[in-house]
């Protein structure tokens, strides 16, 4: 059996397998189904300087290949994450995980690293530059790579924690944002957030969510993602997290060839709950496939 | 919570668009009446919620309305096995009932009610069931809930068949000790309004997981928010905040 | 039978229902298979001034719910599209066509577009800003609202024939650029384009597409380009052609509804050589089904 | 061109990776051996172009290499009906044959082949057929193309069974008024430097619509641009410019 462990960011994991934030809550509804502490690691929900409720609901959409939620960030903010969260989850998986950290102000950002990087459990802070900077006039901090930058700089002033900045892939220029925040000190980049989409319910003639838009994840996307982490992955020096509609084994060496040193797993976790733990367990057979010793040796691959 | 493979035994059509599903397969993490099931479709990305309308050994009974491209294909189904999430949900509280509890289901908030009536007939209860229709051709399982020894009142909106109006037009008039509610949102804010005693009433939202993952079913209660799909679909009168 | 005819920018269609430029040829192979008169107009392959082979094959790879192209605008150029491709058309196709050109300058798409401008056969000039601008870097001419205004102002001074901008949905912001075009003097937008995507082959651990990328596109999209449509149409006051993943009569309302006028398949009629005959038989329907008496009531019917 | 639906009636495997299905539908508009068919199949975006290896009354064989998850899923089928655009690709020219032709299938470039030999033995022909496999494990079909009276030669490129080498080295050793051949490009490329003769060659190339649309598989000629999937698959030798 070929090797899987891969280093990010100067952690150690077992094998690149993470999944994605918004999809796996803090692990206990998992940790009821299977021991989680076989995944890579993971990345917890969203979380916010203060509590949010999110949006109004319906925030879900069916679509072809996929789905489209707004949920809006929707977390008990980062007091009662620390205080009751991580404890619950100490319980139930052993591993540095990787706390996701939203904000709307550049000081939302800090104030929320800051805390979560005082906690042993953390072992990254996967900063989440797409919700919109309301200092800013609305527009995500992820669309334009100077404010992606001033976030990278205000949470790495504020930690000794490896950060990796999550990039939106509703932009022109992704290699110009993920540059940006490399020279700003980002000890890697992840992506790719969800694609902006939209349906809209004949029957009703209204758009199916209530916040109208949202973000499209799910199999479909994937393609966009694999483009996404090629560029970024042949711009930075940094280690790269490929995410977007990943849901097989298969799916993480294309990944992994694309430039990506380690995988997360979203929209698939809501189709079928055990996928993780199936493409821990699938992963050694389909290395065999390909001929893959040592996954490290893919790592950028295709060229 | 459990994934398993379910094969389909019978399919059948209540009404014009209403069906009745019995599988077969491993219902064990099934628990309580008014827990759902999650049914992954070819063709769909996510998984299709419908509520267990009765269990009795390895036959896990479905009874669901098409409403879409889901349903729609599972009305086509003749036989083939089904990749199921069952166990979901919180459940129906029997031990509130009392000695008379009242239960209303509107529409097809009715199959819930089902296995609900027959487990509070096994503990000897006073069984009163109201079920409520647009129309007659609407109607299905009266004979079913007689058949278990409750005493049912169907309502119409029309007035084609049974008494005519709302549910709670039949609840007024009746003495209970508790109320169990699955339909619409309006007939839920009615039964709110109108009944005299506590009672838990179940709801339903766009689920994107079923299982409590995503946070894309969450509500506002007055104990905090919740998830239908996992602190819910049943909530105590009590604690419901209705939106605005 | 509700009314199916639009009008798009003054010229009537029987139904909303045009297949994409690229996907149909110059018409001729599909009329071997069906009458095309049965459709409201079709938009041929894209033109450009000289002739081109394009890109080097494989250009086309399988993704989940689409496919990935990089065809690279092969035609034999504008001269022999007058000369041989419009009268052969001419014989199967009795409606205006819509020609879309695309140019490496702006002097490439005013000499196309003046040439097609002359073809009474041509209802509608698509310009297509997609493509790299050779002379502004290699970005592409859509990426850029100065750079679509420019387009669309050259090509406006050379015509008479209504104006239609098609444009990339790569980028950050589309409402700009949309705006953009129409301040310039276009008479309609159609949207989106392909996706700009990617997929690497595991057994040669190189990218599927000789040219590593190319234009996503397939059912897998829809989500994105109904949220550009909606996006655009209640930005800018001229008609909306939207496309992106269409693949049935539903999938038209829901365009319409998001704010398309007339509606392009693309993906789907390489799948279904008959898709947009099914579909122009099948709106009737759909129209019933969802009681729609007349389509022009829905356009952009979703708030 | 003709879109229709066709019914399974057997698949089976030749080799550990080559597959035989029979399908029955209307094969009316196959009109020339070298021509291929396209099928959709759940789950796959693009159809699967695959060539006639036979056609007898309303039977079409197709003989398949499991290479993706396409051919895969094909492998698994037992029964069912595919939908299937038939009578694709110019297909090979009798016409040019001569008394003696010679044709070389070289692994999943064989099944073609069949056909064309029935056809040409119909007309009397005197046809020799080389086939070239890498091993005797992966050898196809000998059989059938001797009982249609055919002079076969096998090769294999590790001598495990009948000539060691390439299809060229045999072809090398005949006497033919024309060839015919389908294989990998570095066999086609061996072959066109080895013939003495005209003839022609069938390419592969990744398709998109499988019917000249959409120019996904263009490929330079000495007589202009062509499409694999309309304008070909089959070249003759005289107009092929090889790519570097």
């Amino acid at each position: 059996m070929g090797a899987m462990n891969v280093n990010l960011c100067g952690i150690e994991l077992d094998n690149p397998i993470i999944p994605a934030s918004g999809t796996f809550g803090y692990g206990y509804e998992f940790a009821e189904l299977y021991d989680i502490n076989c995944l890579g690691s993971f990345s917890f929900k969203g979380t916010t300087r203060d509590p949010r409720f999110g949006n109004p609901t319906p925030r879900i959409a069916e679509c072809t290949a996929g789905m489209i939620n707004a949920v809006g960030l929707q977390n008990p903010g980062v007091e009662k994450v620390i205080s009751e969260e991580l404890p619950k989850l100490k319980k139930v998986f052993h591993k540095p995980v990787m706390a996701n950290v939203s904000g709307f102000s550049i000081e939302d950002y800090a104030y929320t690293c800051q805390k979560l990087d005082a906690q042993e459990q953390v072992g990254w802070l996967e900063v989440n530059v797409s919700c919109p900077n309301v200092h800013g006039g609305g527009m995500s901090f992820g669309t334009d790579p100077k404010a992606a930058a001033e976030v990278t700089k205000a949470v790495k002033a504020v930690t000794t924690k490896p950060v990796i900045v999550k990039l939106s892939p509703n932009v022109t220029d992704i290699v110009s944002i993920a540059k940006a925040c490399e020279d700003a000190g980002a000890d890697g980049i992840s992506l790719i957030n969800t694609l902006l989409g939209m349906r809209i319910d004949l029957n009703r003639r209204k758009p199916v969510i209530a916040n109208k838009m949202g973000g499209f994840s799910g199999s479909a996307i994937f393609p966009v993602a694999v483009r996404m982490v090629y560029q970024v992955a042949n711009a930075v020096n940094i280690p790269v997290v490929g995410m977007g509609g990943v849901s097989s084994a298969e799916d993480v060496l294309e990944m992994m060839l694309a430039g990506a040193t380690a995988v997360e797993v979203g929209a698939a976790n809501l189709v079928n709950p055990y996928i993780c733990r199936d493409m821990v367990e699938d992963l050694p057979r389909v290395m065999d496939k390909y001929r893959v010793n040592n996954l490290n040796e893919i790592i950028g691959g295709a060229k | 919570m459990k994934q398993s493979i379910f094969e389909i035994v019978s399919n059948q059509a209540l009404t014009a668009n209403v069906y009745r599903m019995e599988l077969r397969g491993d219902t064990s993490a099934i628990t309580a009446p008014g827990q759902f099931v999650n049914i992954q479709l070819d063709g769909m990305y996510l998984r299709r919620p419908i509520s267990v309308c009765d269990v009795q050994g390895d036959i896990l009974t479905i009874v669901y309305k098409v409403v879409g491209k889901g349903t729609e294909a599972m009305s086509r189904m003749e036989s083939g096995k089904l990749d199921i999430l069952t166990g979901l949900g919180n459940g129906y509280d029997l031990t509130l009932a009392g000695e008379k509890p009242v239960l209303l289901g509107g529409g097809v908030g009715v199959p819930p009610m089902y296995l609900l009536a027959r487990k509070l007939r096994e503990q000897g209860k006073e069984v009163s069931v109201i079920l409520g229709f647009n129309t007659k051709d609407e109607i299905f399982y009266e004979q079913e809930f007689k058949a278990l020894g409750c005493a049912v009142t169907v309502t119409t909106v029309d007035g084609s068949y049974g008494l005519k109006g709302f549910v709670t037009d039949a609840l007024k008039t009746m003495d209970y000790t508790h109320f169990y509610t699955c339909g619409p949102e309006p007939m839920l804010k009615a039964v709110y309004r109108a009944s005299v005693t506590s009672g838990q009433m179940s709801f339903e939202e766009r689920m994107g997981c079923g299982f409590g993952a995503c946070m894309g079913c969450s509500c506002k209660t007055l104990t905090g928010y919740k998830r239908i799909c996992k602190d819910g679909p049943v909530m105590m009168k009590e604690e419901i905040l209705w939106a605005q």
